[in-house]
């Protein structure tokens, strides 16, 4: 019966050749992110033995990772929705430096986490109000999005770093506190990424987003209002970068224009390693996470074995390039 | 709908056009390529509004657009082009917009038992509601699409050549849906090039030309076929093949073509012939027998073992670019993802691959691009695409007068041996006549042609010699006049044997002779899919001289 | 308003004689020192890595372990935290930013570990054993007074004083300005226009290029980086205008010479030697080993050492060039 | 990306509207970029009458506009057949290292010039294999290769600026020439667009791009082989980075593995306001350099009214959400 399907697959319409890699395979399709994860870890402990298999150094790890994957996760949504959100890095520090406030600290802790979300949602939601209703391009909106975000974030901050006060040390302690062993803010990007598998995987918003991005013709003659759908997903990505800012507080104990520099890219490049096309239509969560897993733990490992900048910028793009061509190999093995 | 108007940038689609749908009864709507049948329905449907007139339901005007609001109304619709969404499975496609679901959690076990039910209904219970639609094949996309409309409890379904991608017995389910609807009051709009099927299913029928109603509510089993061919045309198209020379002209031509041993493990093996200047080599066989296959392989656009040989010269696989140096063509069959680039003037698309013969000096690529126009004017004239505007994006013409450009292609420059992919598909009656004609022309001239149709009776009227291919092996060759209809039939199908209950039936079994390596037939049989694309009873029509033209292809427009 | 160099004289450019010093330079119990700052995508930065680097390397008691430089906080938390878990004896760090990294240093120190922290300052005085660093505003005062005793000696009323920052969100920048303005005040003078131009040579370029068309008559520019700095005279060579001098910042050995040969409108240059880094790893040694600094009396190494800022002109800048750090 | 964007226009034969643009319409379609141009030239004149309009501002404008000019005109190829190149910032910050060696110096400007070019040339075209033969994806491979060619720069300078020694000022004199009052480097920019127009709108090269851009699959079935095309279309983006480099090594008289910095931001940004699609196919090159120089005056007026940071960057984001929906609206209303 497979065989059967795999012949049939392999067939002649080329331009479908791509498509039945998914799918049923389940995930296998991840296998080459996997393999690339599990060489790096070799690498580590071959290089590092005493260092890199603690516990410490894997929550170290994970810390590193929850606040880019808190936006990866919003990310993932928008590009197989066809669109792409450059301002995810702007949004996270507007929403810390509104957040860390003096007048907002004044309320307290919870008061400050909502305001931080609200302002990214709400940020989010003009992104998407800008491209589902003023027909923007994706690409130019949240650029627009992302260089205004950092100014006003400047202007609010003064270009200062903002301290969280001492009486809200609530925030810093999802960072401080452990469970089990794990920060707190590991649980939350944990949760994070449960939520969206479990909408992008479950429920009807999450497949009438492969719909939207996959194609959108056919959506609207589904009667999906795509556009309302395209706003959702915007306001859903600043959401997480609302989350994000409330984790950055969590660890840095501050808000700050400076926040986030260049995590767009990160996310970017995590969603795509993860096998997410950037037309849109098709990809996943967990491709996205093992994708960020890959940066974070080459950083690690760059870390530990404390190579200068140089060289780890030249061992960081081959390594880009053997990941993928790894997954490439396992994709065509294994399909 | 009264006095419906719709004007593009530079063309008015519908020019008041009236129709009138009763409840229970099949109305078909027919005209020729771009006369604005697929633009009537996109009003219906809600995708398009209309720029003037109004569309009554029950007496009253209604609204349809956006799509919702049609839907509200009880219309769905299945779109000419496929409108499926390729990453999601078969039952999120039929579900899509309206999924079952609970607090926004969709529940896909009863999606998928509905689904199933769905599926059953049109006799594809093969058709698994998870499997992921892109992995389908556009007969099964095109069934998916026919589940999703009638997921809907609507009151009127649009059907715009529903049958484009059906064989003939899934032709035949079709009707037992469609019959099944009727009785139960449902109004059914259908659309298709296939007279023949107007005349089985539909009750009613209406003509438009030009974006105009010629003929409203004429019947349609009683109407003569010559006169609904003049209403659609405006004019009697009297439909002849060219004539042919005669069988030994073609024996002393050297050869332009030959294949030896062509073998591409699991789609085909051993595929030997040959073809010599101004011969037309047709190759007959079931959907997925591999026909396309080896016309790509032949091309270079996939690899193959074996030898080809052009004109003398060995060709070496593996580059398309080779081989059109080496002065082959290739008409894909699928327009759409194949051949054209949807958002370019037609000219541009005209000249695409013939570049170099408007650049002066050639080494610099300088193109001269008054001579390119003149060029593409020249062939779109001579092919008649409609409207004759070369600097027209060819998205805004519709699906046939595309596949003419797709044609034209290849006739702006000077070719040894053209490839020919189902190249009428969705050519209507008239255009497809100045078509065989211009490729006997190009025959005559010296050029040897290989001809992939799915529809018998062309490669029979055609093509000059017939290879009748069967799970990737050609089974049988002889002159074209040596054999008729029903013999080519058998021919594809004779180790068939009716396979355990789906309605799919005819698949083809494995052949005795089938060696263990080979696994497309297996493919194909298990599935079930391995069926006929050609209209067994089409020619029970040749007596009006008129030859039904295919159904558009699946991916249109 | 320039001090005598000697605070800097302990430099490693001049270190391998200065073992001659005490006790201090003999080798002692093994430490090892750890090692995080930003990401060494600029001149001053580089320098500051070498120094660390090559004044760890004269000791062979200390094993030096830099980790990955950063600019993204997040990552030099990280960076810090796996240091921590290595136990290394002593901690250098030049953070990014020091209330960002405020927290991560508390915990070294909480470890046990001792934190040198050089030149951006923690908030947290619990965070650091140490802070050794240069004197931003110290150095905007510098230039400011450089500035404005050249024009009033010149007579200048109502001069037009043009600012070009390094990067705006940094402390640091926001301390020079301070001290710049303060200084000018004292002679009734103001800054006319202010433009950052994040320390690279390219944007010092662009935003000198744009300053000059949007002032027809300039009388002087301090530019707060040497390293952009050489940009921001690319652009004024390029506009061919000559009618103001400027001041540069940091001491790039380049400017140096530049200033030596008085061929072009810089004129001076204010202090923020990179050397500083060096001098925190021989704290950090020092520290480690429970010594003092042995040129004192007291038996620890002092809480805070502030670096005082030079103005480098063409009569002394032979003197300084050795400590100029390459660009 | 695009699609969304697309879906959300009124019609549902999506692009239908757009394709009028193509062709017959000539230069209206730039009308709105124009338009905006001319918009932010009235704010200059009015707020800085003294200042804008003067020739030494223009010329200090084209002088500023060249050298990202001359990458956009790679990047306008590149986006239009399909494709993204994110290394071109640090492809000419490596070019720019490379040719300010002490080694290659002693050989003279011609040889720095010639190395500037080879060296992004050189890198374009193993950009061209990894996407064309290896088969990744352009966003990763390029990204790859940003990351590892800021790294071998950083190398191979020590992290330090390389100044242009003074036997070498042949190079620098490109800046400070000048011949009808423009600098030389003015009329290299001009010649890059000029040839850059010509090939892309003139010979089959430039038409191909745009089929293997629209359609691979058409194009390859057309005979073209689109392999060997992208391969050279990421030749000539890294070709154009080494003329850039030689520009800034002129403007700022030196090498440096800072040069450069998001520049591929800027350069994409350009491209896209300019009307090209991130999807391919489509797309101009004066559309791309309005779209450049429209980010050029916003940078000016900012200086010459003497905004700080933060307020250009929220003002700088609303300016091009204006130009675009402009030039949106301009497209409207002329198909
Ligand atoms: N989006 C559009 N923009 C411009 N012109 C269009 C557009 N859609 C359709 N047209 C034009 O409208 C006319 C009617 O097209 P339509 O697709 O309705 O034809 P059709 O009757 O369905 O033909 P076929 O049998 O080939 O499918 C054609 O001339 C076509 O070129
Ligand atoms: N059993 C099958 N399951 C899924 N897809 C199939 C199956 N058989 C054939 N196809 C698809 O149908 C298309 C046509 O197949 P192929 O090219 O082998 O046959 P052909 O003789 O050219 O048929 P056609 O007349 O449809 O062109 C191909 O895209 C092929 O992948
Ligand atoms: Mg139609
Ligand atoms: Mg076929």
């Amino acid at each position: 019966m497979i065989e059967v399907d795999q012949a049939a697959q392999a067939g002649p319409r080329v331009a479908a050749g791509p498509g039945g890699r998914f799918g049923r395979l389940g995930e296998v399709r991840h296998l080459g992110l996997v393999a690339a994860l599990v060489l790096l870890a070799i690498v580590g402990l071959v290089t590092r033995p005493e260092n890199f298999a603690t516990s410490s150094n894997l929550v170290s790890i994970l810390a590193l990772a929850s606040t880019i994957g808190v936006i990866t996760v919003g990310m993932t949504f928008v590009i197989i929705g066809g669109g792409i959100d450059l301002s995810v890095g702007a949004l996270m520090a507007l929403a810390s430096v509104w957040a860390t406030t003096l007048a907002t600290q004044s309320y307290g802790p919870i008061v400050m986490i909502v305001c931080a979300v609200l302002v990214g949602t709400g940020a989010g939601l003009l992104n998407g109000i800008l491209i589902a209703y003023g027909r923007m391009v994706p690409f130019i909106a949240t650029l627009a999005m992302m260089v205004a975000g950092r100014g006003l974030a400047q202007r609010m901050s003064n270009q200062r770093t903002q301290l969280v006060q001492p009486d809200n040390s609530l925030i810093v302690d999802l960072s401080t506190t452990r469970l089990l062993g794990l920060p707190l803010l590991v649980y939350v990007f944990a949760l994070v990424v449960l939520i969206g598998w479990v909408v992008l995987n479950r429920t009807t918003f999450g497949r009438r987003t492969y719909a939207v991005g996959g194609n959108p013709e056919a959506a609207r003659l589904a009667g999906i209002d795509v556009r309302k759908h395209t706003l959702m997903l915007y306001a859903l990505s600043g959401l997480c970068c609302g989350i994000a800012a409330v984790l950055i507080m969590a660890r840095t104990t501050t808000g700050s224009s400076t926040h986030g520099d260049l995590y767009e890219l990160d996310a970017i490049a995590a969603v795509i390693i993860g096998g997410t096309l950037l037309s849109g239509g098709r990809g996943t969560i967990i491709g996205s996470i093992l994708g960020l897993l890959i940066f974070t733990v080459i950083t690690n490992l760059f870390i530990l074995n404390g190579l200068n900048t140089a060289d780890q910028l030249v061992a960081k793009g081959a390594i880009i390039v053997i990941a993928v061509l790894l997954q490439r190999r396992s994709l065509r093995t294994h399909t | 709908m009264r006095g419906i108007v719709k004007q593009f940038p530079g063309v008015r689609a519908l020019d008041g056009v009236d129709l009138e749908v009763r409840a229970g009864e099949v109305h078909c709507l027919l005209g020729q390529n771009g006369a604005g049948k697929s633009t009537l329905i996109k009003i219906l449907s809600g995708a398009h509004a209309p720029d003037e007139g109004e569309v009554l339901l029950d007496g009253s005007p209604v609204r349809l657009a956006p799509p919702t609001a049609a839907m509200g109304h009880g219309i769905a619709t299945i779109y000419q082009e496929l409108d499926l969404v390729d990453g999601l499975s078969v039952s999120e496609n039929i579900f899509l917009g309206h999924e079952p679901a609970r607090l926004g959690f969709s529940r896909r076990g009863e999606a998928d038992r509905a689904a199933a039910q769905l599926l059953g209904r049109l006799g594809h219970g093969e058709i698994r509601p998870r499997t992921e639609v892109g992995r389908l094949s556009p007969a099964h996309k095109q069934i998916v699409s026919m589940a999703r409309a009638l997921s809907h409890s609507a009151r009127l379904i649009i059907m715009d050549e529903p049958s484009a991608a059906l064989a003939h017995d899934e032709v035949a389910n079709l009707f037992r849906v469609i019959r099944d609807l009727t009785s139960q009051g449902v109004a059914v709009i259908y659309i298709s090039h296939r007279l023949e099927e107007i005349r089985e299913i539909g009750d009613r029928v209406t003509v438009l030309k030009d974006g105009r109603t010629v003929a409203v509510g004429l019947s349609a089993k009683d109407t003569p076929t010559g006169q609904i061919v003049a209403l659609m045309t405006g004019r009697n198209v009297e439909y002849v093949f060219p004539p042919r020379p005669g069988r030994d002209v073609h024996e002393g031509r050297p050869e332009v073509l030959r294949v030896e041993g062509l073998t591409l493990p699991g789609r085909f093996a051993d595929v030997s012939f040959s073809v010599r200047a101004g011969e037309i080599v047709g190759l007959a066989g079931l959907v997925g027998s591999g026909r396309s296959e080896i016309v790509e392989a032949i091309y270079g656009a996939r690899r193959a073992s074996g030898r080809v040989v052009l004109d003398g010269r060995v060709v070496r696989g593996g580059s398309t670019t080779r081989a059109v140096r080496m002065g082959m063509g290739l008409a894909p069959e699928e327009r759409k993802a194949q051949a054209l680039l949807l958002d370019h003037p037609v000219a541009q698309n005209i000249t695409l691959a013939s570049l170099s013969r408007y650049t002066r000096p050639r080494w610099l690529g300088w193109l001269d691009r008054r001579a390119e126009l003149a060029e593409a004017t020249r062939l779109a004239q001579a092919l008649d695409i409609r409207p004759p505007d070369p600097r027209r994006p060819v998205r805004t013409l519709s699906g046939g007068n595309q596949q003419k450009a797709v044609l034209g292609r290849w006739l702006a420059e000077d070719r040894k041996l053209l490839l020919l992919d189902e190249p009428t598909r969705g050519v209507d009656v008239g255009a497809r006549a100045e078509l065989y004609a211009l490729v006997r022309r190009l025959a005559d001239d010296g050029i040897g042609v290989v001809l992939v149709s799915s529809e018998v009776p062309e490669v029979l009227g055609l093509a000059d010699r017939v290879l009748v291919v069967r799970e990737g092996r050609i089974v049988h060759e002889a002159p074209a006049e040596d054999l008729d209809e029903h013999r080519v039939l058998d021919l594809v199908m004779v180790s068939t044997e009716q396979t355990t209950g789906q309605a799919a039936g005819r698949s083809a079994g494995q052949a005795a002779e089938q060696s263990a390596g080979q696994t497309a037939g297996q493919a194909a049989g298990s599935d079930g899919e391995a069926t006929l694309a050609t209209d067994s009873d089409s020619g029970s029509d040749a007596g009006s001289g008129v030859a039904i033209p295919p159904s558009e292809g699946a991916f249109d427009d | 308003t320039s001090n005598e160099p000697a605070a800097q004289a302990s430099a490693p450019a001049a270190a391998p004689a200065a073992a001659a010093t005490g006790g201090n330079d003999a080798p002692g119990e093994k430490v090892v020192i750890g090692f995080s700052a930003p990401a060494a995508d600029h001149g001053w930065i580089a320098a500051i890595s070498k120094n660390a680097t090559d004044a760890a390397a004269q000791f062979s008691d200390v094993e030096f372990k830099a980790v990955e430089p950063t600019n993204d906080i997040n990552q030099q938390i990280s960076a810090v935290e796996s240091l921590i878990q290595a136990k290394v004896d002593a901690l250098v760090i030049l953070p990014n930013d020091g209330e960002q990294l405020n927290q991560v240093a508390r915990q070294a120190m909480d470890a046990g570990i001792p934190v040198i922290n050089l030149d951006r300052v923690f908030p947290d005085k619990l965070s650091y054993r140490t802070w050794l660093g240069g004197d931003n505003y110290g150095m905007g005062v510098a230039a400011g007074h450089f500035i404005g005793k050249t024009l009033k000696d010149k007579g200048v009323s109502d001069p037009v004083i043009l600012e070009i920052q390094g990067i705006a969100t940094l402390p640091l920048t926001q301390e020079r300005s301070k001290g710049f303005a303060d200084a000018l005040k004292t002679y009734g003078f103001s800054v006319t226009a202010q433009q950052d131009a994040k320390f690279t040579v390219e944007s010092g370029t662009q935003v000198a290029s744009n300053l000059l068309q949007a002032h027809k008559k300039i009388d002087a520019i301090w530019n707060h980086d040497d390293d952009q700095g050489i940009g921001v005279l690319a652009a004024i060579k390029e506009a061919g205008r000559d009618e103001f001098f400027m001041v540069g910042g940091a001491g790039s050995a380049n400017a140096m010479r530049d200033i030596q040969a008085d061929n072009g409108v810089l004129k001076a240059t204010v202090t923020y030697s990179p050397t500083m880094a060096g001098s925190a790893i021989k704290l950090a040694r020092l520290i480690a080993q429970g010594k003092g600094m042995s040129d004192l009396l007291e038996q620890e190494v002092p809480q805070s050492l502030t670096l005082s800022s030079a103005t480098v002109t063409k009569d002394n800048a032979a003197q300084y060039l050795p400590l100029g750090f390459e660009s």
